[in-house]
C-alpha cells in the first residue's frame, strides 16, 4: 500500500481549498483526452484512451455462445479488467484484486444498465446460439482516474466493433468470411468521477489526489443526461448535498467527454 | 396518486417489508446478530479487535476491519458455488467502507475486526440488510463506535421511486439505489445506482432510501435494547 | 491451531477420570438437540441442528445431471462443507481445510454407506438424465461435536426434501410446476462420536473436551441397529476394547438420538 | 464351511494377496520403499527430521509429520487428474494419525517427517498398503520408532467376513474394514468401517484384519532385514 | 534453491578441466541406462528409466475428445510432468513449477516436432472423435538429467502403447473389448543434454554437475539423424561454436541411446 | 537462386518485417519501450532495481530479474484467457534468462528487478520481439548492462532457411529458431529450434538468425539515440 508524505497531503489540500490544482486544472476540469480506435487488428473491436498519464487499452472479442436460460433471446457482454504490474508498481500480478473487480464491475454496470448495447440484436438463434462479447480492459498505466479512462475506452471500443454476420444453415451456425455488422449501439455514455479532499469535491483525480482523498464518487451518465450507475468508495461518508452536487456536475462533465467518442 | 400505488405485494410506496431483528445469536462469536427483512435470511458474526493471523493486513497506527459477505449454495434458486466470486468480492469492499467511518478504528493500532456476513436465504436487498445486522453485532461485540451504521434501498418500479425493492421488483423495476448512513448525522456512507433515473429522480430516490434507514435505524436500537434487557 | 491452557486440560481430565464432566452431564450423555426442518423456503430440503452451543444448517438444492458411466440408473449425491470462520475464530476463510474435508466425508460416508436415499428413484431417463443432490453444510457456530450436529441435520434435511416431478417429453426433460415428490428414504442412521480422554471414552465432547482429547471415534449406526461407517481421527492409538466399547455403546444412543428426527 | 469358501480370485476367506515389500529403492530420499500386494504398486520416500520451508508448520516443543498420499494420474482406469483431491487428502490426514503413534516426535522439537505415498497402480487397498510401505521406509531413514506400523483391511463379502479384499471384492462386497496398528501392543491407529455390518460382525472383522497385519508385520521384518544384510 | 558447497564447485570444475568426472566418465560418456516397459498394468503404455540414480515413470492412458477445430482429422498428445517431491529435498508439492513446465514442454515438443506419432490415425471420425493420448510423466528420484531421461521414457511407453480398436455403430463410438492396435510410430528420438562447466561442455550431467554448471543445451535428434528440438538454459551464455559441437555431438550420441529402447 | 526467392509477403529470404521500436513510452514504469515488427505489438516496463515485496526471492548477494511475458486476451484471433499458461510461463523464464548476462546484478545485492512484457498483438516472433523490446527498456530503466541483448529468429519454409518468420510461415513453415545474442561478442542467451532441421540447416539458420540479430540491434540503438536526443 502507498503511503503518502504528509507533505504532499497538506499541499494538495491546501490548493484544493483555495480551488486550485496541483497541474493547474480547476476543480471540475478533465485532464487531457485522447481515443484511438481500431489499435488492434485481430480484435473485432479496440480503442486506446490516454487520460493525462493513464493509459488504457480494451480489445473486444467475440464468441458465439449460448445465452443464459432466463434470457434467451439476448447476447451476453462479459467485462474483465486487467490491472497489470506494468502500469503501476503497486500492482501485482495474479488474480484480480478487490480494486480491480470493483472497477471492472462499475465499468460494466455503466454500460449494462444504460442498455446501450441491443443485446437483442446479438442472439443468432433464440435459446441456442447468441454473440457473448468478451470486453478486455489492460490497464498499462495509471496516473490516476482509472474508471473514467476505461468507461470511455470501452465506450469508444463498442463503437468501433464490427461483428461477422451469422446464419443458420442446417442447424448449424455460418460464419460469413467477409460481411461484417456494426456492433448496435443506441446511446452513449460516460462515466464522471470525484474525490473528496478536505471540504471539496474534485473531478478527474490524479494518483496523488486520489491518496490523499478521503471518499469518491463515480457518476455514470447518458448522453441524453440520465444516471445509470453510481457508486460511492472510500474510508469517510459523503453528505447528500455533496452527492447530489456531484451528479449535477457530472450530468454537464459527461457532455463533454461524449464529444470525445 | 402515488401514495396510494399499490405495489405487487401490497406494499404502499414508501413501506418497509417486515423486519426482523435479533441480537447475539451465536455462541464463540464475540459479537452477532440475525435479521430476516422479506424473504432475506441474514447471520452476522463478529470477532475482534485481535491480532490477525496474517500479519501483513495488520498497520502500526490504527486498527483494520475486514468484512466477508457470503451467500450459502443453498440461499438462492439455482444452487452457488461455495467460495467468493466477484460480485461478493465487490459487496464485501463496499461493506467494509460502508460500515468503517463509525468505528473508531484509531484506538486499536495492530489489530483487526473482522465481520462475517452469511446470506442463509436471499430475496433482493441482501447488501443493505448485512450492513444493518453487522452494526448491531458490532455493538453486541461491544465495540464502541459514534453511530450505528444502517443500510436501505430505493428504487424506481413503473416509473414509480418506492422503498425497499423485494426481489420481483428488483428484477422487473427500472432503477435500485441501496444505501447505508450513519442516522446522528445523515452522511452516507454507501452509495450504488444501477438503472435509469433523471437527476430529479435520483433526488427523490436519495430521501426515500434516507427515510427508510431512520425507520430501521429504530428496529435496530430496539433489538439491542431487548438484547441488554435480557442478560 | 489452539493451546489449551495446561490448567484446562487438567481439570477435564480429571473430572472425567470420575466419570464426571464440565456441564454436568454423565460420560455417555448428550447435550440438548433441538432440530427444526423447512428453515430455508428456496431449499428442496433444509435443516437447522443445535447440539448444545453447535450450530449447523443443511441445505439440500437439486439439479438434473448426467449419471456416471458405471451407474446409469441412479441418481448422486454430493456432499460439501464449509466451516466458516463466523463459526470459530480458528477456522479461516478460503478452500476445505483437511477437517473440514474430513468431516463432510465421514458425515457423507454414512449417508452413502447405509444406501438410505433410494438412488434408482431418482433416475428420470436411464443414461441421461438423474437428479444430482446438492447437499451443503453450513457451520455457523462451533462449540464442539461437528459430527454428530452434521449428520443429525443431514438426516432431517433429507427426510423434509421435496424434488419436483420430472417427466420426459420429446426426448426433453419437463419439470411440473406444482407437483412434487417426498425424496425416497429407506432408513434413518446418526453418528455417535466419543473422544479418549485419560483412559476414557467420552461421548459428545465439547469443544475443550475435544482439544485435551487424545483420539476420537465416529461411529455410524442405522436405525436397525447396524454398524455403517466408521472413522477414528487424533493422535493417539485406541485398543480393540475401546473401540468394541464405543460401537456397543453407540448403538444404543443412536436409537436416542434418532427419535429427535 | 467359511473357512473353505472360495472366493473370486481363489483365496481363503483369511488368505492375504501376494505381498512384496523392498527397503531402499531411491538414491535421493532419506528413507523408501516399495510394496506390491495383488495389482497394487506403492513407492514411498522419507525426507526427515528436517527443518522446513513452511515455518508455520514446525512446532518449538515437538516434531511434526507431514503425510502425502498420491496417486498417479495412469494408475487407474479412468486417468485421474493430477494433483490432491478430497479422497487423497482425507487419507492424508488419517495416514498421518495412524504412523505419528509410533514416532517419538518430542525428540525432534522444530523439525519436520514428511512421508510422500505414490501409488502408482492401484487395485484395492491402497491406504493400507501405504502405511505399510510408509513403515518400512521411515526405518530405512533410520528414525527410531516404537514400533513398526503395520496396515491391512478385513470385509465382507457375499455376508462372509473374509481378509484384504481385492478391487472387485471392495466394489461389489458389503463392507470394508481397513486399520492400522501397532504389532507389539495391539493398538489401533488407524479404523475406518465402511458398509454394513452388525454388531458381531465388525467384531469379527476387527479379529481378521488384526491376523492379517500380524502376517504383514512379518513381511515387513524380512524386508528390512534383507536391506539390512545386502548393505 | 540450493547452494553448493564452494569445495564441490572447485572440485567438479577442476576435473572437468582435466576431462575427467566425479564418477570416473568421460566429458561424452552416458551413466547407465536401463529401460522396462509395461510397467503399469492399467496404462496403455508405459515404461520406467534409470539413468544413473535418476528415475522416472512414464504412463499413458488414452481418452476420446474433441479434435482442435483447426486440426479435425488429427489425434492430441497431452504431456504433463509431476516432480514429485518424493524425487528430490527441494521439490514441492503443488502447481507445477516453472522448471517442471519447461521440462515437459522440451519433452513434449521432441514428440512433437519429429512428428514420429501419426496423429492422423488417431482420428477415429473427423471432427468429432479423436484420440488424446495423456503421457504423465512422474519424476520419482532426481540425480540429475532429467530432461534425457524423461525423453527416453515417453519414447519407450509411446512404443509399448496399444490402442482398442474403435469404430462407429449408429453414431456412436464402439470401443472393442478384445481387439488392440499399436500406436503408429514412425520414428525415434532421443534428447541429449549438455551443461557448461568452466569452459567444456558436458554430456548427461549429474545432479552436482548440473548445480555448478553455467548453461545447459538441450538437443533433441531422431533416429535419422535431423535435430527437431533444441532448449538453451540457465545464467550463462553459449558460443556458436559450443552449440555446434554440441549439436554435432549429439547426432552420435543420440544413436547410442536409442538402441536402448 | 535463394537469394531471390519470393517469400509469401513478398520479403527476401534474408529480410526483416518492417520494425519500429520507440523507447519511454510510459509515465509510471522507471523504464519502458514500445515495438512493432510485422503485426505484432509488444509493450514493456521496467520497475527497478527495488526492493521485492515478495523478499523470499530476493538474495543477499546479487540481484535478481523477474521476467513476465504475458498475452493480452485480444491479442489473437480466438480470445485467450487472462493469466500465464504453460507457454506464457516457459516464455518468461527462458526471456529471464536471455537478459540475465547483459545485466551486472551482482551489484545490486537484496534487490530485484522486474521486466514486464504484454503482447498487445501477437503475428509470429513475439518471444524475440519481447527480448529486443525489454533491452531497450531496461535502457530507458537506466540501469547498467554490458550489452544491448538483442533477439531474432531463423527458419525453414519451403526447405529454404529464412530471416524472421511471420505467423503464417511459422505454422507452415518447417523449423524455426529463435535467438537472442549480445551483440559485442556474439554470445547467444537463448537458443531454440523446433521442426526438422539436418546438422547443416541448423548452422546455417544459426547464422542468419544472428545476421537478424546485428540487424535489429542498430534500430534499438536508434530508438535509444532518439529517446535521449528528445529529453
Amino acid at each position: 500500500m502507498d503511503i503518502v508524505p504528509e507533505i504532499t497531503r497538506q499541499s494538495i489540500t491546501n490548493l484544493v481549498k483555495n480551488d486550485k490544482r496541483e497541474d493547474g486544472r480547476g476543480l471540475t476540469e478533465y485532464r487531457d483526452v485522447s481515443i484511438e480506435t481500431n489499435v488492434i487488428s485481430k480484435a473485432e473491436g479496440s480503442a486506446r484512451v490516454k487520460l493525462g498519464g493513464t493509459q488504457v487499452i480494451v480489445g473486444i472479442k467475440p464468441q458465439l455462445g449460448s445465452p443464459f436460460p432466463d434470457t434467451p433471446d439476448l447476447g451476453v457482454l462479459m467485462t474483465n479488467c486487467e490491472m497489470l504490474p506494468m502500469a503501476d508498481p503497486n500492482f501485482e500480478p495474479g488474480p484480480p484484486s478487490d480494486d480491480s473487480i470493483e472497477l471492472a464491475r462499475v465499468v460494466d454496470r455503466g454500460i449494462r444498465e444504460s442498455e446501450l448495447v441491443e443485446l437483442d440484436k446479438l442472439c443468432v438463434e433464440e435459446g441456442k446460439h447468441v454473440w457473448m462479447l468478451f470486453i478486455d480492459l489492460h490497464i498499462i498505466d495509471n496516473c490516476g482516474n482509472l474508471f473514467d479512462a476505461c468507461e470511455l475506452a470501452v465506450m469508444a471500443a463498442l463503437k468501433s466493433t464490427k461483428l461477422p454476420v451469422a446464419t443458420i444453415e442446417d442447424e448449424e451456425v455460418v460464419l460469413s468470411e467477409d460481411e461484417t455488422f456494426d456492433l448496435p449501439i443506441n446511446n452513449e455514455l460516460a462515466l464522471c468521477t470525484f474525490v473528496k479532499i478536505g471540504d471539496k469535491m474534485v473531478i478527474d483525480p490524479t494518483l496523488d489526489e486520489e491518496r490523499v482523498a478521503s471518499a469518491r464518487l463515480n457518476v455514470g451518465v447518458t448522453k441524453d443526461g440520465h444516471i445509470c450507475s453510481m457508486q460511492k468508495g472510500g474510508q469517510e461518508p459523503l453528505t447528500k448535498d455533496e452527492i447530489l452536487y456531484c451528479v449535477n456536475t457530472a450530468v454537464t462533465k459527461v457532455k463533454e467527454l461524449i464529444e470525445y467518442l | 396518486m402515488m401514495s396510494e400505488m399499490i405495489r405487487e405485494d401490497g406494499r404502499k410506496f414508501d413501506e418497509l417489508r417486515p423486519i426482523k431483528i435479533e441480537a447475539g445469536v451465536l455462541e464463540r462469536a464475540d459479537g452477532s446478530a440475525y435479521l430476516e427483512v422479506g424473504g432475506n435470511k441474514i447471520l452476522v458474526a463478529v470477532y475482534g479487535p485481535r491480532e490477525s493471523y496474517i500479519r501483513r493486513l495488520l498497520q502500526p497506527n490504527t486498527g483494520v476491519i475486514r468484512c466477508r459477505y457470503n451467500m450459502a449454495p443453498f440461499s438462492v434458486d439455482d444452487r452457488k458455488r461455495p467460495g467468493p466470486d466477484r460480485r461478493s468480492s465487490e459487496i464485501s469492499k463496499i461493506t467494509a467502507d460502508a460500515l468503517r467511518p463509525a468505528l473508531m478504528l484509531e484506538n486499536y493500532p495492530r489489530s483487526m475486526i473482522d465481520i462475517y456476513i452469511e446470506v442463509i436465504e436471499a430475496e433482493g436487498g441482501t447488501r443493505c440488510a448485512g450492513i444493518t445486522a453487522a452494526s448491531v453485532a458490532l455493538v453486541d461485540a461491544g465495540i464502541p463506535m459514534k453511530d450505528i451504521v444502517v443500510g436501505c434501498a430505493a428504487g424506481k418500479v413503473n416509473d414509480e421511486i418506492v422503498l425497499d425493492l423485494s426481489e420481483v421488483e428488483d428484477k422487473e423495476g427500472q432503477a435500485d439505489v441501496p444505501i447505508a448512513m450513519m442516522p446522528r448525522t445523515g452522511e452516507i456512507t454507501l452509495l450504488q445506482s444501477d438503472g435509469d433515473l433523471t437527476e430529479e429522480e435520483f433526488a427523490k430516490a436519495i430521501d426515500l432510501a434516507m427515510e427508510g434507514c431512520r425507520q430501521v435505524s429504530e428496529l435496530q436500537k430496539e433489538a439491542l435494547m431487548k438484547r441488554y434487557s435480557t442478560e
